[in-house]
C-alpha cells in the first residue's frame, strides 16, 4: 500500500506542574490506516489526544495535519483540518433524540429555525449507509444501548463528511463483548473511505485485531512503532509498554483453604433477575459472566444490598445473614469494588488517606474523634503494599490515574477484615501492568481464605483468574463452567448464547 | 340598630394580612358581625402582600358577593374597587380612604398622630433628641398621616430634634429586629444623649425597643408608639417601664362597625364617607391598666 | 420468570400522570364546591393573576434548561423577581417624573440586563454557585430598588400599563395575548433554533455539550440574561397588576416562582424542568389558591395546603421515577 | 519572570488572605467612620447580636455538609420558641422543662424533613420548602393568624438564656460558642463528620463504603433543627415572646454565611470555622452600616451589594488558590 501522511506530531512536549506528560513524543498516522496507540496508565495517551484536539497547547513540537503545520492549534483549526474525536466517555444528552445528538453543534438550519426534517433523514441515511445500522432517528439517547450510543458518537464525528482523521479513545471500554463487534465493523468500514484512524485502547487483543500499525508510549515518550501487526504482536507490545516482560498476566494458583463461604439462595429483585442461587467457597474465585442487560450488574448490586431483594436468603460460613443495605453487607464482611469507581468507588474530592480509611473510621478513633496520624500510617502501609502512585496519602483522588484510583478502592477494603470480596469489572481502563497486579491481588485474597466473586464483561479476565464461572442471561443463570480447560472462545460463545452450555460441558 | 340584618347576603371580607393584632382583630370584628347579622362571609387574606390583597378582590368579584369589606391595603386596590363598583358591588373600606368606596371606617389617624406627638413631647419636657422607627411612612397612607402629624406637632417644640437617619423596622420579625437596631443606636448615643424613641405607625417594634433599653439599663429613654394592642398595653402597665404613651385603637369595633355600615347601606340609610371609631389615648401606667380592661383584654392585676 | 417490562412501563406511565391527576381532582373538587369556579370569567381571572409568575417562571425555566436541574449548583435564578420589581420601580419612578414610557422602558431594560450580566459573570467567570449568587443578587437588587423608590408606593396610570390589565383584543385580555406572544418567542428561541438546542444540551449534559464544542459557560451566562429579560417584561405586568409599584412584591413572587417551576417538573413526562411545565405549574398553583379562596377555606390553611401539594406531587414523581 | 516576583507575592497574598483583608478593610472603615464602632460595648453588641444567626448557621452548615440545603431553619427556630413559650405560659413549666419542650418542638421539624427526604425521596430543597410552607401555616393556625404569644412574666432563669451572663460573658454568646466548639469537633474532627462530608460530596460512594447514609441524614436533620430551636429559645427569651414566622428572616443570612465559609475553605467544603467567619462578617457589616448613619434604604442596598461582593471575592479567592476543585 502506498501510504500518505494523514497527520503527524513531532517532538511534542507537554508539562504539567510536576509532571512531564509528553516528552518529545511523536506520532505519524497515514491515510487509510488504523493506527493503534498504547501505553500504561499515565503514559500520555490522553494528553496527546488532547493536544491533537487543541485542548492543550504543547510546550514544544509540531502538529502537522494533511501536510499543513497547524498554528495555532485550537479546537477550531483542528476541526477545520478534518480531525474528529470519538471520546471514551459516552457524553450525550440523555433526553435528546438521535438526530439532535448527531447534529449537536453542527445543526442544519432552515428558513424558520432548525431544519429538523433534513437532520432526521440525513441521520438515518448515514447510520444505514456508513455504519450499517438501522436506527430511528427520533429515539431518545437514554433508551439506547451502550453500543448504539457509541455509534451515535461515531455518526456525530463523521456526519459532515469532512473527516480526514478520526480519533477513537478506548471506544470499547464501556461495551459488552457482543457489542464490540458492531463498533469494530463500523470502524473497519471507515478505513475504506480513506479516513485515517487513531485507535487508543488498553485491550491489546483489539489492537492486534484491528490496527495496521501501532505506536507505543511510555512515560511521555514514543518508545516504539510497530509497522506490522500480527496476532502474535501482543507480547512485544507489552514489553514495549512496560519495559519488562509480563510473563504471565494471570497468577498461577496454588493450594487453597476450603470451607463453606457465601451462599445465596433464590434471590430475585422482581425486575432484572429472578430466583438466582449461587455459592462461593472460601478460597474460591467465582466468575459471573453475562452481557449487559443479562442482570449481572443488578445481581451484584442486590447481593451487596444496594438494590432491594424481593426474595432470597444469604448464608455466610453457614450462618444465616440479612443484607438489606450496603452497610449491613460491610458489617458482615462482604465488600464491593464497584464497576464505576469514579462515582461509587471513591469520594473524589477527598484525599487518598480519607478514602482509604472511610470504611474503617471507628478503628482509628479516640473518643469518637479521628486520629489522623493512625489513618495516615495505615494509608502509607497500603501505598507500599499496593504500590500506589504517587505515594502521597494527601493527594486528592480525583487526580489519580484510573489504575491507581482502583488501587485506592482496593486499599480501603484491605484494611478491613472482609471475608467476601466482590469485584465488579475491576480492570476497566486499567493498563496491563496494573491489571496483572490487580489479578495477583485478587488471587492473594482468595489464597488467604477469602471468598471472591468477580463479575466482568471481559471473558479473558474471567477465564484467567476464576475457578468457576456462572453465566447469566436474561435474568437467569443459564449454566456454570469450570475454567480448567475452558477456552476463551468457548466462554464467549456461551455468554452470547451462540452455543449451549450443555454442549460445552458434554464436549469436555 | 336592632333592625339591621344581612340575612341572605354574601359579604366578601378582604384583609391584607392577619399576622398583626390590629389586622386580625378588624378582620374578626367584621366577619363575626356579618355572621351575627345573618350574612355569609367569603374571607380572603393577602398574607401581608399588598399585591395579593388587591388580587383577592377579583376573586370576590367573580364570586358575585353582595358587598365587600376591604381592610387596609395600598393603591393597588383602587382599580379593583372601581371594577367592583362598576359591577354594582358596593365596597366598604377599613382604614383605607378611597374614592370608589361607599364608606371608610377608621380611627382618626390625624388625632392619633397629633396626640402621640403631644404626649411624647410632654414626656421629655419639650426638648431632647428623638429617634423614630418609620419604615412605612412612604408606603402606606395611614402611616403617612400618623408620622406626618407627629412631626407636625413637633414643629412647635423647637427644642426637640429628630435623630437622622430615621430607623427602619422590619415587618416579619419586628420586635427582635428593633431590639438589635436599638442596641446599635444606644452604642451610638451614650447615656444622656438620647431622650425618646418613637415608633411611627404601630407598636410591635416598641416591644423590642423597651427590651433593649431594659437590657442596658437605659430606661430613662422614653418610648412611645401607636395602636395600643394588648401586648404593648401590658408592657406599659409594668412598674418602671420606659414605655409611657400610646394611642389605643379598637380594631375589633372598627371591623364590626364597617359590617354594620354594610347593613345600614342595604337598609337604605345613607352613610358618610368616613366613619370614625374612637381611639383611646393612653398616657402612663395607670391609664394603660384601665384601657386594657376597658377594651376587654382582661385584667392586669 | 415473572418479569413483564411492558406492564411495568404502563404502570409507571400512569404513576407518571398522577401529579396531573391529583391536580385535576383537586380542581374538580373545588369546581363542585365553589359554584363560580368553573366559569369562563374565573378561568380568565386565574390566568390573568398568574401572568407575572408565568413570566418569571419562563425565565427560570430557561436558566434551569441551560444549567441542569440540580437546585444548588445547577441552573437556578432566584433574582428574577427582584429584577421584575426593579423594572417596575424604575418605570414607576421615571413616569412620575414625567418621562415618556418608552424612555422609562429603555432605562429599565438596561438596568435589568445589567443584573442578568452580573449574574452571568459571577456564575460563569468567578464560579459562584447559581443558588447563592442569585440569592445574594436578589437581596442587593431589592435594596437598590428600595433606594430608587424610597420604599414608596407609587401609583401608575399610564394608559399602556392600564391596557395590559384592562384592554381586550378580540375578546382576549391584552395581557394574556402579550404573555402568550412572549412565551411563544421564548419557546421558539429555545426549541427551534440552534442556540436553543445548544442551551438545552448545556443543561442536559454539560460534558456532552463541552465535548461537542459548545460554549457551555457562555450559554449558561446567556440564559441569565434572557431570564433578566423576562424579569424586565414582568415589571410591566407587576405595574399593571398593582396599578403601580408597591414595596415587597418580590417575596411572594419568588416563592410562587420556585413552587410553580419545580412543581412543573413533576408534570413533565421526562421529569425535567421545562418552560411549559413551569407555566402550567404557575397557572395551576394560581388556580388552586384562587379556588380555595373562592371556597372560603380558612386563609390560615393555604400554606399547609400548598406545602402538602408539593410533597404529594413531588413524592409521586419520585415514585414514578423509581418505578421506571 | 524574576522581576515580577514582588507583584506575584502581592497576588498570592491577596488570594490567600483576600477575604481576611476585606474583613479588615471594612473593620477599619467602620472604625474610622464612627469611633463608636470600636467601643467594647458595641463590639459586644455585634457578638451578642450574631448569636442567634450563628446558631442557625451552624444547623445550616450541617445540612449543607450532607449535600442538601435547609429552607426550614426558620420554622425550626419558630417551633423552638413557640413550644418553650407555651410550656412556660400555659403549662407553667420551669425553665429547664420549657427549654426541653422547645428543643423537642424543633426536632419535629427535622423529623418531618427527614421523612420527606428519605421516606418520600423529595429533594432537600423542595422538601424543606414544603416544610416551610406547612410550618408557616401551622403557626398561623395555631396563633389564629400569626399573632405573637407574649409572656412578660417569664421566669428569670429562662430569660437569662439570653440576658444573663456567665463570668461576665453574655449567656447567648456562651451558648453559641459551646455549640460552635461542639459542631467543630463533630463535623471537622470526628468520624461522624468524615462520614457526613463523604456522603455530602459523593453519596453513592459513601453508600458503597458501607456508610449508613439514611441514618446519618435523619440524625443530621434532627440535630440541625434542634440547634435552630436552641436559637429560638434565645430569641424568645430576648423579647419575652414568641413571634410567629420570625425565623424566616434568618434564612438568607444563614445560607450566605455558610457559603462564604465554604468558599473560604481550601477545598470548598462547608465548614464550621468558615461559617463563624461568615456570620461575624455579616454581623459586623450590619452593625457598621447601622452606625454609619445612612438612610435605611441606602443601608439595605449597600448591605446587599457588600454581600454579593464578599461572596464573589471569597469564591474567586478559593478558585485562584485551588483551580482543580470542581
Ligand atoms: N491537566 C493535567 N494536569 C496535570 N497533570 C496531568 C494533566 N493531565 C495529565 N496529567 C498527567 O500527565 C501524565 C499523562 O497522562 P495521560 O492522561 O496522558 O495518560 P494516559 O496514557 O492517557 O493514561 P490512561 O491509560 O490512564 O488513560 C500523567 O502523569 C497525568 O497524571
Ligand atoms: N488537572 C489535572 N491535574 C493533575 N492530573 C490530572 C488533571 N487532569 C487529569 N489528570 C490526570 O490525568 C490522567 C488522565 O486523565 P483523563 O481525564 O484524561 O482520563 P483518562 O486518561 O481517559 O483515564 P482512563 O485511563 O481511566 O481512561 C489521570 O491520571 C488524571 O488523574
Ligand atoms: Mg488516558
Ligand atoms: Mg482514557
Amino acid at each position: 500500500m502506498s501510504y500518505q501522511r494523514a497527520f503527524s506530531l513531532q517532538g511534542v512536549t507537554k508539562e504539567f506542574p510536576g509532571v512531564r506528560a509528553l516528552d518529545k513524543a511523536s506520532l505519524d498516522v497515514e491515510v487509510g490506516e488504523v493506527h493503534g496507540l498504547v501505553g500504561e496508565n499515565g503514559a500520555g495517551k490522553s494528553t496527546v489526544v488532547k493536544v491533537l484536539a487543541g485542548v492543550y497547547q504543547p510546550d514544544a513540537g509540531l502538529v502537522t495535519i494533511g501536510g499543513e503545520t497547524l498554528s495555532p492549534i485550537t479546537p477550531d483549526t483542528v476541526h477545520a483540518a478534518g480531525v474528529r474525536f470519538v471520546h471514551q466517555e459516552l457524553h450525550l444528552v440523555p433526553h435528546f433524540t438521535v438526530a439532535e445528538s448527531v447534529f449537536l453543534g453542527q445543526e442544519r438550519s432552515g428558513r424558520l429555525g432548525l431544519n429538523t426534517k433534513a437532520m432526521r433523514e440525513e441521520t438515518e441515511a448515514f447510520l444505514h449507509d456508513m455504519l450499517g445500522v438501522d436506527m430511528p432517528s427520533s429515539r431518545l439517547i437514554r433508551d439506547l444501548t451502550t453500543a448504539e450510543r457509541k455509534l451515535v458518537q461515531i455518526a456525530r464525528a463523521l456526519i459532515d463528511e469532512a473527516a480526514k482523521v478520526v480519533v477513537f479513545d478506548e471506544p470499547t471500554a464501556p461495551l459488552a463483548s457482543d457489542e464490540i463487534e458492531t463498533v469494530m465493523s463500523a470502524i473497519r468500514r471507515l478505513t475504506e473511505q480513506d479516513i485515517a484512524i487513531l485507535y487508543v485502547s488498553h485491550y491489546l487483543s483489539e489492537i492486534t485485531d484491528i490496527c495496521d500499525r501501532v505506536t507505543v508510549f511510555r512515560q511521555g515518550k514514543t518508545v516504539g512503532v510497530f509497522d506490522t501487526i500480527t496476532d502474535q504482536s501482543g507480547r512485544d507490545l507489552v514489553y514495549a509498554m512496560v519495559g519488562r516482560d509480563i510473563a504471565d498476566m494471570f497468577p498461577v494458583k496454588g493450594d487453597r483453604v476450603a470451607g463453606p463461604g457465601l451462599e445465596v439462595v433464590g434471590l430475585s429483585d422482581g425486575r432484572a433477575f429472578a430466583n438466582i442461587s449461587l455459592h462461593v467457597e472460601k478460597g474460591e474465585i467465582l466468575g459471573i459472566a453475562g452481557l449487559i442487560g443479562s442482570g449481572r450488574e443488578e445481581l451484584i448490586d442486590t447481593i451487596y444490598g444496594l438494590r432491594k431483594a424481593q426474595t432470597g436468603t444469604f448464608q455466610l460460613e453457614g450462618e444465616p445473614l440479612a443484607i438489606k443495605s450496603a452497610a449491613q453487607a460491610v458489617d458482615a464482611g462482604i465488600v464491593l469494588v464497584p464497576r464505576d469507581r469514579r462515582h461509587d468507588g471513591l469520594v473524589l474530592p477527598m484525599t487518598m488517606a480519607e478514602n482509604v480509611t472511610l470504611a474503617t473510621l471507628d478503628q482509628n478513633t479516640s473518643l469518637g474523634l479521628e486520629n489522623r496520624r493512625v489513618a495516615r500510617e495505615r494509608t502509607e502501609a497500603q501505598i507500599t503494599a499496593l504500590d500506589i502512585r504517587p505515594p502521597d496519602p494527601d493527594v486528592v483522588t480525583r487526580l489519580l490515574s484510573g489504575g491507581n484510583q482502583q488501587k485506592v478502592v482496593l486499599a480501603r477494603w484491605m484494611v478491613t477484615s472482609a471475608r467476601v470480596f466482590i469485584f465488579d469489572d475491576p480492570t476497566v481502563g486499567v493498563d496491563v501492568g496494573a491489571k496483572s497486579e490487580i489479578y495477583q491481588l485478587i488471587d492473594d485474597l482468595s489464597a488467604g481464605g477469602a471468598c471472591v466473586i468477580v463479575s466482568s464483561s471481559d471473558p479473558v479476565e474471567l477465564q484467567g483468574i476464576c475457578d468457576r464461572i456462572v453465566i447469566m442471561m436474561r435474568g437467569d443463570i443459564i449454566g456454570e463452567l469450570q475454567t480448567e480447560d475452558l477456552s476463551v472462545d468457548e466462554l464467549v460463545s456461551a455468554i452470547t448464547g451462540a452455543r449451549d452450555i450443555k454442549n460445552l460441558t458434554d464436549a469436555d | 340598630d336592632g333592625h339591621l340584618s344581612l340575612e341572605g347576603k354574601t359579604i366578601g371580607v378582604a384583609v391584607v394580612g392577619t399576622q398583626h393584632f390590629w389586622d386580625r382583630e378588624a378582620f374578626n370584628g367584621a366577619t363575626t358581625t356579618v355572621e351575627k347579622l345573618g350574612g355569609t362571609v367569603v374571607p380572603v387574606d393577602g398574607g401581608r402582600d399588598n399585591q395579593v390583597h388587591a388580587d383577592n378582590h377579583d376573586i370576590l368579584l367573580n364570586n358575585e358577593v353582595d358587598a365587600v369589606i376591604s381592610i387596609l391595603g395600598d393603591g393597588a386596590v383602587e382599580p379593583k374597587f372601581e371594577a367592583l363598583k362598576n359591577a354594582g358591588i358596593p365596597v366598604f373600606t377599613v382604614d383605607h380612604p378611597s374614592p370608589h368606596a361607599v364608606n371608610n371606617t377608621t380611627s382618626d389617624n390625624y388625632y392619633m398622630g397629633t396626640t402621640i406627638g403631644r404626649y411624647m413631647a410632654d414626656a421629655i419636657g419639650g426638648q431632647g433628641k428623638v429617634a423614630v422607627f418609620n419604615a412605612f411612612e412612604n408606603a402606606l397612607r395611614i402611616c403617612g398621616i400618623r408620622a406626618g402629624l407627629w412631626k407636625y406637632v413637633l414643629q412647635d417644640y423647637p427644642g426637640i430634634e429628630i435623630v437622622q437617619p430615621e430607623l427602619a423596622e422590619e415587618f416579619a420579625n419586628a420586635p427582635e429586629d428593633a431590639r438589635k437596631k436599638t442596641l446599635d443606636l444606644l452604642s451610638q448615643y451614650p447615656e444622656g444623649t438620647l431622650d425618646a424613641i418613637h415608633v411611627g405607625c404601630w407598636d410591635q417594634p416598641a416591644i423590642g425597643v423597651v427590651q433593649a433599653l431594659e437590657e442596658v439599663g437605659r430606661t430613662d429613654i422614653v418610648v412611645t408608639a401607636l395602636d395600643g394592642g394588648p401586648d404593648t398595653l401590658e408592657i406599659m402597665a409594668e412598674d418602671g417601664t420606659p414605655f409611657v404613651a400610646n394611642v389605643a385603637q379598637q380594631p375589633n369595633l372598627i371591623g364590626s362597625t364597617s359590617a354594620m355600615n354594610v347593613a345600614r347601606h342595604f337598609a337604605g340609610e345613607s352613610l358618610l364617607p368616613q366613619t370614625y371609631v374612637d381611639v383611646v389615648p393612653v398616657n402612663g401606667q395607670a391609664e394603660a391598666k384601665a384601657t386594657y380592661e376597658a377594651l376587654g383584654y382582661g385584667s392586669l392585676d | 420468570m415473572p418479569i413483564n417490562p411492558v406492564r411495568h412501563r404502563r404502570i409507571s406511565e400512569i404513576i407518571g400522570y398522577l401529579p396531573l391527576i391529583i391536580f385535576a381532582g383537586v380542581l374538580l373538587y373545588i369546581g363542585l364546591s365553589a359554584p363560580n369556579f368553573l366559569t369562563f370569567r374565573n378561568l380568565e381571572l386565574i390566568v390573568m393573576q398568574s401572568l407575572p409568575v408565568v413570566l418569571v417562571c419562563a425565565g427560570l425555566g430557561v436558566v434551569v434548561m441551560a444549567g441542569g436541574d440540580d437546585v444548588v449548583s445547577g441552573g437556578i435564578d432566584l433574582s428574577i423577581p427582584a429584577t421584575a420589581v426593579l423594572s417596575a420601580g424604575i418605570i414607576a419612578v421615571m413616569l412620575t417624573q414625567g418621562w415618556p414610557l418608552i424612555v422609562c422602558g429603555i432605562v429599565a431594560f438596561f438596568a435589568c440586563i445589567i443584573v442578568g450580566l452580573l449574574n452571568a459573570a459571577l456564575v460563569t467567570r468567578i464560579g459562584m454557585t447559581p443558588l447563592l449568587t442569585t440569592l445574594a443578587m436578589f437581596v442587593a437588587v431589592v435594596g437598590v430598588n428600595n433606594v430608587i423608590t424610597s420604599s414608596r408606593r407609587i401609583n401608575v396610570d399610564h394608559p399602556l400599563i392600564v391596557a395590559l390589565r384592562a384592554q381586550d383584543v378580540l375578546g382576549i385580555p391584552l395581557g394574556i395575548v402579550v404573555v402568550v406572544v412572549v412565551l411563544a418567542v421564548i419557546y421558539f428561541v429555545t426549541h427551534q433554533t440552534r442556540w436553543g438546542l445548544h442551551l438545552q444540551a448545556a443543561g442536559g449534559s454539560r460534558d456532552a455539550a463541552e465535548i461537542s464544542g459548545l460554549p457551555v459557560r457562555r450559554l449558561f451566562g446567556q440564559s441569565f440574561v434572557l431570564a433578566a429579560f423576562t424579569g424586565f417584561i414582568c415589571g410591566f405586568f407587576v405595574l399593571a397588576r398593582g396599578s403601580g409599584s408597591s414595596p415587597g412584591v418580590q417575596d411572594n413572587l419568588m416563592l410562587e416562582m420556585v413552587l410553580a417551576t419545580f412543581l412543573g417538573a413533576a408534570f413533565s413526562a421526562r421529569r425535567v424542568v421545562t418552560m411549559w411545565g413551569a407555566v402550567l405549574g404557575a397557572v395551576l398553583v394560581a388556580a388552586i389558591s384562587i379556588g380555595f379562596k373562592s371556597m372560603g377555606v380558612n386563609v390560615f390553611w393555604t400554606g399547609l395546603i400548598k406545602g402538602s401539594l408539593i410533597v404529594v406531587v413531588v413524592a409521586f414523581a419520585a415514585l414514578a421515577r423509581r418505578g421506571r | 519572570m524574576e522581576t515580577s516576583t514582588s507583584t506575584n507575592m502581592i497576588w498570592v497574598l491577596l488570594q490567600r488572605f483576600g477575604f481576611l483583608l476585606v474583613f479588615a478593610a471594612f473593620f477599619g472603615l467602620f472604625a474610622v467612620w464612627n469611633p463608636v464602632f470600636l467601643q467594647g460595648g458595641n463590639l459586644l453588641n455585634v457578638i451578642e447580636g450574631s448569636a442567634v444567626l450563628m446558631i442557625i448557621a451552624l444547623g445550616m452548615t450541617l445540612i449543607v455538609a450532607t449535600g442538601g440545603i435547609d429552607l426550614s431553619v426558620g420554622i425550626a427556630l419558630d417551633f423552638g420558641a413557640a413550644f418553650a413559650v407555651v410550656a412556660l405560659k400555659s403549662y407553667g413549666m420551669d425553665w429547664f422543662g420549657a427549654a426541653c419542650a422547645g428543643l423537642i418542638g424543633g426536632s419535629i421539624v427535622g423529623l418531618f424533613n427527614a421523612i420527606l427526604v428519605i421516606g418520600l425521596r423529595v429533594s432537600p430543597f423542595l422538601a424543606t420548602l414544603s416544610t416551610f410552607f406547612i410550618g408557616s401555616s401551622v403557626q398561623r393556625i395555631f396563633t389564629n393568624g400569626g399573632g405573637p404569644i407574649s409572656h412578660r412574666r417569664m421566669p428569670e432563669e429562662f430569660r437569662n438564656l439570653a440576658l444573663g451572663d456567665i463570668y461576665g460573658v453574655p449567656t447567648e454568646a456562651v451558648i453559641a460558642t459551646v455549640l460552635v466548639v461542639l459542631y467543630f469537633l463533630v463535623l471537622e474532627r470526628s468520624i461522624w463528620g468524615r462520614r457526613i462530608h463523604a456522603m455530602g460530596m459523593q453519596r453513592s460512594a459513601a453508600i458503597v463504603a458501607g456508610i449508613r447514609v439514611n441514618r446519618i441524614l435523619i440524625l443530621c436533620f434532627i440535630v440541625a433543627s434542634m440547634t435552630c430551636a436552641a436559637g429560638g429559645l434565645i430569641a424568645a427569651a430576648n423579647i419575652r415572646m414568641f413571634t410567629p414566622l420570625s425565623g424566616f428572616s434568618y434564612l438568607l443570612d444563614a445560607i450566605a454565611a455558610v457559603f462564604v465559609g465554604a468558599a473560604l475553605h481550601p477545598r470548598g467544603r462547608p465548614n464550621v470555622l468558615g461559617t463563624v467567619a461568615g456570620v461575624l462578617f455579616l454581623g459586623m457589616v450590619a452593625n457598621g452600616l447601622n452606625l454609619m448613619g445612612l438612610n435605611f434604604n441606602t443601608k439595605d442596598a449597600l448591605q446587599g451589594i457588600i454581600l454579593v461582593s464578599a461572596l464573589a471575592l471569597a469564591v474567586a479567592q478559593q478558585r485562584a488558590r485551588n483551580p482543580l476543585v470542581s
